[in-house]
């Protein structure tokens, strides 16, 4: 296979799917006392991210959403910063004035965390525009949801981006599978007549492909191949990655249901137990990668071990971080509405 | 008279709306937002079950599916969510919606209603604390209700769904738990009349939604320092009350609007303006406005909280022009 | 062929689409004098909106466009109010409120005349979201131009009245083709990326096809097909008619380029001539079906000459009543804002 | 100098951008609408063919690009039409132009500019005749341009090309044929600097775009009637000029506020309001507003002119006030 993972790039993507699930998990540790406001994990689909991540060049721009604390970490932005962010501290990203649905680290290629949903996309169609024509081969990517497709503008920018052949990669993290939807009175999951989604970039001549979203080689390929086809000046690309949704998600003010996980589950069945079993056991991406990293003698139990608790202590270090910096001066609302 | 929440009243007023006439159902459930409250929807799910349906997250579409249904003779309740993403069917409301009776010469009627919660809820950062009310009021064609007590809610949704015109109710998340004794049957509030919560004859002032509640607090503050404030909510800021206005800064010479939104072209801005203008001559003190700086809103708590209106700011304000 | 047009059908379409052209030329003709504003003809779309009336029920609802004088014609609305309103008088529609753009008749089933591009779309899904609840059997009808895709509300809406399977028709008006585009300064044509425009709806699961739309019979055999097959409660139905565009809808300020109709035209080849005569000969679809009707002994040329006078004289007694329309009132201006 | 129209001096303006910087580029190339201007952008299409990109009938996707465009290093100018399609766009200005820069912590700018024709154009009825500019001052975080002249167009929408913020300049259809002597060279003219375009000691005009003209034109009527009016064109409405208001009407003590829009929420009810809360002391009189009747825009051309904002109105109004 062309873009087959080599050993080294898969602990790259295993180490950056492992500081996102740590990430997260302080992130539910420290919002019990400390967090205020409304906010979206990223566990489950870290496979997707990882691996899109991994196959970017540094100076590719990105465009998120909501969901976003999983691309903001898995691209290596300061965890103590994003938690700061979260934590509406003076020393976040943003300065505490975006908070966890916004999230931006320029320096990181972060352009945009818009909490609308659909708004990365016409964002990134944007980005695409001006890097077209700019030196470099630059592309960007947006990050968004199934639900993204509902709205308009996504289908705007879908046929603007096609039309004028822009460098972009589309990459639509589909966790409605196994979504409970309205009827736990949560947001329905995505409610598109598509029987597929990928048909509706199709209909407007964009290149589409659908895969698993929790399998990292198929991520990989799938978008290293893309990345390949955009720079070749083959105009935009449309990923779809399916995971089964994190039971965690279903709660409208998430939790850690699965409960901080137990990377040893990953090689010893007999760990996994309670609600959530099956999930954890069929379709946990970080598990299922080190299982895998295992079993194909990439990595030792021990090294898995090394690496997982080199990432524990950063994070502990980030929640120190965080809760150690200031609330931002009140009166600096006023501050910065222009340039 | 029976002790509830704001939300159950709002959700009082819809079930008598939807049992009486058929032709009222809901695009859009989440009426309630997704707080505490969200589960007293379930009393319209559970009765009108048929008449409950949830669009994709399309709100032009929603909006546009509310309005061409009541052109054919339905009479749509079509929630948004939150009032940030009533932009995303700005053309159809302002468009579509206000337009429709005037510019067919009076042919269609649009009985639609649209529903959204606004404001500062505590961390909803620059994409979700929109109050978009003063914008709407810059386009014709809509009536504008914004309710600010339960028994008020349960009125006023029910005169909106039952109203021949495009409607826009806008409710504030913070109200959603406010109790208060409301009548057991239904009823409607007319538009187009003030609510005068307190009487005092120093300062009057003027506010909407979650802001009369701010302000009867700050009136009992200042009441114990010896101003006596008059609080009017308009309750429909389209039609406004015009004359409960006048006469009450008639009485006092004073007037501070107060408002959730942001201050350019408030909906603070134009009271204050009409009374600029046309009772001019009873103003013994300068016109002060409490609203929100223009500032996108931030979403660090102590950032949120100083652009808040809040009842210092209130108080400051009447404490300028009081006497 | 299941939905094959009767003699008298094709009658009643040709004179749908007769009093639809000759209602065109009279709009010029007053225009000269006494028209203000922007206003689009329909002159060669005729075929495709008398088949789609014919095919409809009188309490079906209809809702269209800026190019929508053809529809409330050739659903006969009164021609000489709906000149009055194009030229702002108080006996129009509207009573002068709407103008061109904005042509409504309740009477005839209109519901509404939106000017927005792809307004209708949305509106007529509601309509059909109200009409799938109440008695009748009855359905909507959106008319709108190829152009009116490219607007992501269309996108939404579609999706929205598959999902919920309403009872509407979609007719979109395919002009492009033969449309000079944006280099002559005018709108360009549609720019849309997909490689077949009924592509769109059809990835959002809805039955499309895409027909002639200067042919009648087979506008009107997909429409009654279609609107069977809505009547029997199969959802949405989406119909591309094709028609290439009359030269006169290029300048911008539109003017009768292909002069008035000559429908001896249609028997005697001779009397095509000057710049435009390879779109009369080979695309006028009035003059094809004045042809067609003549060839299969459904009418004779003396027959035809008679409708058209009568026609002609209809619309000279429309123009005489629109121009004896007096003015609004200034101050009613503002009355009617409210119910 | 040279004379030129309107049209001419913002093509002027625009083309020395282009020439400038190659960041500069065009979504959207209709910017002189569909009138007989319109064959001036060839200057532009001529040179500058790659950078004039022309998108579907999609505001919100073109608007969206703009942005996102602007956040990666470009310098968009996004070309809306008509200004009642802007509303097509909305979220993205509202939602995303207007808020990146604060949201984020001042980390993205977002330099792009948006460009549109309002108001009353003759018989555009009520979907195409939108003056947007109010409910946009009523969003934090966007410039809003309001040129008023040949020279003033050339100069505003250079700066609004070259500034770092979102900026929607919002010309008038009926301007563009209007002629003046305009400097050849390129020149930036300062956001939050009013004009004054008329000096006179008995009342203070105010006014933007199109009712600049209006206002003149009243302004020399009433002068030969013995009243002198001072005609104020704040140019930019973010930012605004305050002092140079409130000095003015520290010396007339009257003032009317003249505006193309609808009349509740407007930009004449806001600079009416500032001068009610910040200049009170100064007022001899009541504020008067001049602008649109709260009604959506009738096609038929005496209606339209019955709710048009003209000298006729705009002479009333100041012989209200003046003594
Ligand atoms: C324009 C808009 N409408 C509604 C919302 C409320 N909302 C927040 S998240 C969400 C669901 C989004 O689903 P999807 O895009 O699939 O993302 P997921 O949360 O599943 O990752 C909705 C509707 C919003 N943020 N923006
Ligand atoms: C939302 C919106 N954007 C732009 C316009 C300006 N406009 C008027 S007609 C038109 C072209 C429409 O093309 P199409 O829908 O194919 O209709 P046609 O005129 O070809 O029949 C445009 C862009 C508009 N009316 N509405
Ligand atoms: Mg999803
Ligand atoms: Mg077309």
């Amino acid at each position: 296979m062309e873009y087959q993972l080599t050993h080294q790039k898969s602990r790259d993507i295993l180490e950056r799917m492992l500081k996102m699930r740590r990430f997260e998990e302080a992130v539910c540790a420290v919002a019990e006392d400390h967090f205020f406001g409304h906010y979206h994990l990223y566990i489950g689909q870290e496979a997707t991210g990882a691996s899109v991540i991994e196959a970017l060049d540094s100076k590719d721009l990105i465009l998120t959403t909501h969901r976003n604390h999983g691309h903001i970490i898995g691209r290596g932005a300061d965890p103590g910063k994003a938690m700061a962010e979260i934590l509406g501290r003076a020393d976040g990203f943003n300065g505490g004035r975006g908070g966890t649905l916004h999230l931006t680290e320029r320096s990181k290629g972060f352009l945009s965390t818009s909490a609308v949903v659909g708004g990365a996309i016409g964002l990134a169609t944007g980005a695409g525009y001006a890097l077209k024509r700019a030196p470099g081969n630059t592309i960007s990517v947006a990050f968004f949801g199934d639900g993204a497709l509902e709205e308009g503008t996504a289908f705007e920018a879908l046929n603007l981006a096609s039309l004028w052949s822009l460098p972009v990669l589309f990459i639509c993290e589909n966790n409605s599978h196994g979504a409970p939807g309205a009827a736990a009175g949560e947001y329905p999951s995505s409610v598109i007549a598509a029987k597929e989604l990928v048909a509706i970039p199709e209909s407007l001549d964009i290149r589409a492909i659908s895969v698993d979203g929790a399998d990292v080689q198929a991520v990989y390929a799938a978008v290293a191949e893309a990345i390949a086809a955009i720079r070749a000046g083959l105009g935009p690309h449309f990923i779809e990655t399916n995971t089964v949704r994190w039971p965690g998600s279903r709660p409208l003010w998430p939790e850690l249901s699965t409960g901080v996980t137990d990377l040893s589950a990953a090689w010893d069945e007999s760990r996994i137990s309670g609600e959530h079993a099956e999930w954890i056991r069929g379709h946990d991406p970080v598990l299922r990668l080190v299982r895998h990293l295992i079993d194909d003698g990439a990595l030792s139990i021990d090294e898995v071990t090394k690496i997982d608790i080199d990432i524990r202590d950063k994070m502990m270090v980030a929640k120190s971080f965080s809760l150690a910096s200031p609330l931002p001066e009140p009166e600096s609302a006023l501050e910065g509405v222009f340039v | 008279m029976s002790n509830m929440t704001y939300a159950e009243a709002l959700i009082d007023g819809l079930h008598g709306c939807m049992s009486e006439d058929e032709r009222v159902s809901l695009i859009g459930s989440f009426v309630l937002g997704l707080g505490p409250q969200r589960h007293l929807v379930d009393r319209l799910r559970n009765n009108f079950a048929d008449r409950i349906n949830d669009p994709p997250t399309s709100e032009a579409a929603a909006a546009a599916a509310g309005i061409g249904a009541a052109m054919a003779g339905d009479r749509p309740f079509v929630d948004i969510g939150t009032a940030s993403f009533i932009f995303e069917a700005w053309s159809q409301i302002t468009n579509e919606a206000a337009n429709a009776y005037y510019m067919s010469g009076g042919q269609i009627k649009t009985p639609v209603t649209f529903h959204m919660l606004h404001g500062l809820r505590g961390g909803g950062a620059a994409q979700h604390s929109h109050s978009p009310q003063a914008m709407l009021f810059n386009c014709p064609g809509l009536e504008i209700v914004l309710p600010a007590s339960p028994s008020d809610v349960k009125g006023l949704i029910r005169s909106a769904v039952l109203s021949d015109n495009p409607t826009v109710v806008i409710d504030h998340a913070k109200l959603l738990g406010l109790e208060e004794d409301v009548p057991k049957h239904d009823y409607e509030i007319p538009f187009g009349k003030a609510n005068v919560r307190r009487r005092g004859g120093d300062v009057t002032i003027v506010a909407t939604s979650l802001t009369v509640q701010t302000s009867l607090e700050a009136a009992e503050i200042l009441s114990q320092q010896g101003i006596e404030v008059e609080v009017i909510d308009p309750r429909t800021i389209v039609p406004l009350d015009k004359e409960a206005i006048f006469s009450s800064v008639e009485k006092t010479g004073r007037l501070v609007v107060v408002d959730e939104a942001n201050m350019s072209c408030s909906i603070a801005s134009e009271i204050g303006m009409i009374v600029a203008e046309e009772a001019f001559s009873f103003l013994k003190a300068p016109i002060v406005r409490v609203a929100r700086p223009d500032v996108p809103v931030p979403f660090s708590p102590p950032l949120e909280e100083y652009i808040a209106t809040d009842a210092d700011k209130i108080i400051a304000a009447v404490k300028k022009v009081a006497v």
